[in-house]
């Protein structure tokens, strides 16, 4: 982990309110797995004000020759609006890589993993995929969004398997949720990151299999000291009885702790 | 030129970390070397372990936070065991934050951390806004502030630091009561009670409802504080409240702190304790500052 | 769908600007047609002209600013006689906010500003920081603040709202404690008192040393305190500190105020006041609400 | 006076930590007097932090054919560290213009006038002698600076009359004080622009003529609503006993008002 004062090379709006930015810099040869993630320093100008705390963004992916990472993110309120107002060749004070990912060895190469994502969950599937199809496993993508304005890298995720796309209203793909194929799939596991509906909605259909779970909370720090993210564990014999989101996950195995 | 010397607390320079927001300096330690501190507060210790509130726990305001953490600690015992062998390994003055929800709470897990040699100091928390029973009411009137001090003080080895809250009427009165209990020094600020709607649930933000407010926000009502209090007790101040840079902890030098911690700063900026340690000597030598003591209280000396 | 009613008040809409923010209406009625406003809160009339304090009187903090502005101005009669004329030309209530340093100031201020047909109702500033003698102490002991309100409730023919002082150990004990002795409404909250130091001159930035401060960086405590209040009073709350825009006064109106006032955001944005009145039936309609009363307590009702 | 959003046409350093910047904007069809002034709410980014509160900046001088402003101000803290971050293009939130400037009725055309000025108190002076040269008036400048590398606008002053330039150091022009020529020179009236100090020096010597001191103070609202800016008046039959600088001043008569 480091802070990096990271150049941005891209950035561009690639569905309604949905920014796709590229940075450089040292911090991308750091990162070890699919699902973590870095703590931004907000600068650039909003319009109700400016961030005091960083703000927390999954990496979409990582290109280490470049020394690139790719970020997804929705202008939520000051903080992303703030990060979206910045221009290739800014520089954004970065900290990170932060936290556990998602584990591609629960997969043996020639297997098969079923990724669930919804809306601004879905960004850390496709690096997750590229390093699963690398590593020799069969994927199929569920990513749901509202409506079809929403929607972003349809192309990008069928590349590497097949792809449904959901949305609430039907505007494009199947109308409905993303779960709902889960029953006809077969795989081996399935990784998961979206609003915590769907979490607990993965979480109750799919019970025998390995299924991993990246979640959210508020964070103050983003490296385990301020105890702003913690989620209570299940096992009441856990000997800490919790878990911080931003060090010890944000991915936990299903069952690790509670989805609340 | 940086030394500062207080009651238990050889300081190399006045920065320290606050309570609460360093946990048991692990985590910024994978980042720097500890060493650098003046010292490190402990996250407050309970008596028993404490799982503190539900999430969110945290909720960002204009130029500051609101923070509903709610004492989450494994309890003295556990710290003892797990935290204090581990730090015992750095040349660092070590102090204890200390809370609780009944008096005799905070006198047992006093009693056990201020025997603990790693431990320099206690800054006995009776002011965390967050804390459903009990807490708050220590730090709201005087004579019990001031009748849990000199119970502290009794079974303390070590110097008992008292950190007032400023949501009273009276921060002096309250300076002045646990002064005369007994003190060795007052830590000053803890947080301002704070709400934050949501516009979207149209709840609070907080499951807690309310937070304690930090960050530079708080800035100007803790340099009123310590400015007034310092010119009224004998015993030190140390300083806080949304310090960020070299020119807020003079600011607070000036006001009366002999010493400052840092609290939200460092989410912000992981390495703004040894950043600012490292600005604090240039600046000193721009205003011809020999000694970074000569600045404690000119403000109001001069 | 934006009208408000509030004993002796009115509203078109809940947006008035703050007192000592807006002078006695001139200067921004320059800029645009005040009949816009909800109501207007004059600057604080005292029995006697007031020269006010020292400058420098204000400072900027982080997302807020300090003021010791001293409460100048030209004294009751004069008032009466220079301002209430030319503002009386306005489809508008008048709010006189009226001060002092002793009890009896204000109830003569009081009695005289009640008895002006243009003021519509009064609303006793008992919290005023930057008063040397007196103000302060009316702010902060609940007996006194009752006493005040039910000397100055027997004169005036006008609703009495009480602004109260942040600067409190128990805000809900004071806001009790005015709504027994007859208080028609609350005013929440005033300034918190703050201090800024300059580093180049090492002393208080404010001639006055401490001021109040304002601004964003004061609505959580502000947000809080009319939470709490709003659920322990039944007379209405005229919410405000740190209001910049129109979801600023939806999270007041959802923590338990009927009404806001906008005091530091106009210095910011001369044009603040129209701008949220102009924005807020797009928010109401976003959100589904037909009458903007229906939010008011909403976050703690449902 | 309006609420404007200028466009910065062009912005650069012209001595240390000195920049100036120019604005387009119908608010400068208004400027009536030179030595009134802008109220400018700063954006950008700064080192520590970013302003709430707007800040006053005298007008340099006003191109009306391009309805452009000149301003010229020090990078003295956060909002002018924020201003003087912006680039050519970028739109500054500017209200003005505001107060009561110099009068330049003052001295008949053919008359002669002497302008003091020091440190940022120079750059409403060159409007200033822009509009009194442009009446006829003979102007002698005598201007104030710390030391050589502070020193701005030494040529364009000399352009339009006699200019002293003084410098703390000696490392410029004369060492010494921008008073001291003052009991050799012949003039029907004075203007002075600059600390407190200064102001107090020139209005002791200056005893016989008319003379015009634009103060600074702290401002909130910029436009006489608040009444942070107050200043005594020295007349104690005087029936306010104030002035507010922001709407009365900046500039007051020398006499009017107490220097403190
Ligand atoms: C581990 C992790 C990974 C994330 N990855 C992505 C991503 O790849 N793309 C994306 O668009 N969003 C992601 N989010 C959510 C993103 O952090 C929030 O949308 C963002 O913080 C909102 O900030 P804001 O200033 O725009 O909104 P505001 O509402 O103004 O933020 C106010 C405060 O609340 C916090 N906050 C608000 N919403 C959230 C949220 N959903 N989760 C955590 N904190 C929140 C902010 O960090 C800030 O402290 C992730 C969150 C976490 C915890
Ligand atoms: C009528 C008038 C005209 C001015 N014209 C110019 C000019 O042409 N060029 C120039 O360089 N400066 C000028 N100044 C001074 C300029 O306003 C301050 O340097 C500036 O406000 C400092 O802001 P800051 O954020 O950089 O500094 P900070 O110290 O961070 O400011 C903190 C607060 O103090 C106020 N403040 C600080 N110094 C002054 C000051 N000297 N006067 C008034 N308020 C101050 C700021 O406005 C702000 O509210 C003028 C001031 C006034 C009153
Ligand atoms: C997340 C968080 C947790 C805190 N926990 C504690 C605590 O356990 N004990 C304590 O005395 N103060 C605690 N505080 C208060 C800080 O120590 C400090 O007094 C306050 O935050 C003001 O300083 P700052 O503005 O620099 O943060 C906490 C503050 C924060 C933000
Ligand atoms: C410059 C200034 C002058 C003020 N004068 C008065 C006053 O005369 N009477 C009063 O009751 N409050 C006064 N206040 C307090 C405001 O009315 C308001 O309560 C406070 O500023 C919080 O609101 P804000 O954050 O929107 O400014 C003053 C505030 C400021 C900034
Ligand atoms: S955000 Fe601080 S512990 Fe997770
Ligand atoms: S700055 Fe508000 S009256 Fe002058």
């Amino acid at each position: 982990m480091i802070q990096e004062k990271m150049q941005i090379t891209a950035i561009r709006g690639i569905a309604d309110q949905i920014i796709e930015m590229k940075l450089k810099g040292t911090l991308s040869n750091q990162v070890t797995e699919p699902g973590q993630f870095v703590h931004i320093k907000p600068s650039g100008t909003a319009q109700n004000g400016t961030a005091l705390l960083r703000r927390p963004i999954s990496i979409c992916y990582t290109n280490k020759e470049k020394q690139e990472l790719t970020l997804i993110f929705r202008r939520a309120g000051i903080g992303t609006e703030q990060i979206a107002a910045n221009q290739p060749g800014d520089k954004l004070d970065v900290l990170g890589p932060l936290g556990h990912g998602f584990p591609v060895e629960a997969v043996a190469p020639g297997g098969s993993a079923v990724l669930i994502g919804g809306g601004v969950g879905v960004p850390p599937l496709y690096g997750l995929s590229q390093a699963l199809t690398a590593r020799g496993v069969t994927v199929t993508h569920l990513l749901g969004f509202r409506s079809a304005k929403d929607v972003f890298y349809e192309e990008a995720f069928a590349a590497l398997g097949t792809t449904y796309i959901f949305t609430e209203d039907g505007s494009r793909g199947r109308q409905g949720l993303v779960t709902e194929p889960l029953g006809e799939l077969s795989f081996d596991a399935a990784y998961a990151c979206g609003p915590l509906p769907m979490l607990r909605a993965v979480q109750q259909l799919i019970v025998d299999k390995p299924l991993f779970l990246s979640l959210e909370e508020r964070m103050g720090c983003g490296i385990g000291a301020c105890l702003a993210c913690v989620v209570h564990t299940i096992n009441p014999e856990d000997k800490k009885g919790y878990r911080r989101v931003c060090c010890d996950g944000p991915v936990f195995r299903a069952g690790e702790v509670e989805l609340c | 030129m940086l030394g500062v010397h207080l009651p238990g607390l050889a300081l190399k320079n006045p920065v320290m970390p606050a309570s609460g927001c360093f946990a048991f300096g692990k985590e910024y330690g994978a980042l720097y070397d500890l060493n650098v501190l003046g010292a490190l507060v402990m996250k407050a210790a309970t008596l028993k372990p404490r799982f503190g509130n539900p999430t969110p726990r945290v909720a960002e305001t204009p130029d500051g936070m609101l923070n509903a953490i709610g004492l989450q600690n494994p309890g003295v015992d556990q710290i003892i065991a797990d935290e204090l062998p581990r730090l015992a390994a750095f040349d660092l003055p070590l102090i204890a934050n200390i809370a609780g929800s009944e008096m005799d709470d905070y006198v047992r897990t006093s009693e056990k951390m201020s025997a603990q040699p790693q431990v320099a100091a206690l800054e006995l928390n009776i002011s965390c806004p967050n804390v459903k029973h009990g807490g708050i009411a220590f730090g709201t009137v005087p004579e019990v502030a001031a009748e849990l001090t000199a119970k502290v003080k009794a079974v303390s080895q070590k110097p008992v630091y008292v950190k007032l809250s400023p949501n009273v009427t009276d921060i002096v009165g309250m300076a002045v009561a646990v002064e005369q209990a007994g003190a060795d020094g007052l830590s000053l600020i803890n947080t301002l009670l704070g709400m934050r709607i949501d516009l979207k649930t149209q709840r609070p933000v907080l499951a807690n409802l309310t937070g304690g407010l930090s960050g530079p926000a708080i800035k100007p009502v803790a340099i009123r504080m310590v400015y007034e209090v310092s010119q009224k007790v004998s015993i030190p101040i140390i300083g806080m409240g949304g310090i960020e840079n070299a020119d807020d902890v003079i600011e607070f030098l000036l006001a009366g702190a002999s010493a400052v911690q840092v609290g939200t700063a460092n989410f912000v900026n992981p390495f703004v304790c040894p950043d600012i340690i490292a600005a604090l000597p240039d600046k000193l030598e721009q205003m011809g500052v020999a000694d970074i003591n000569e600045l404690v209280g000119r403000s109001w000396k001069s």
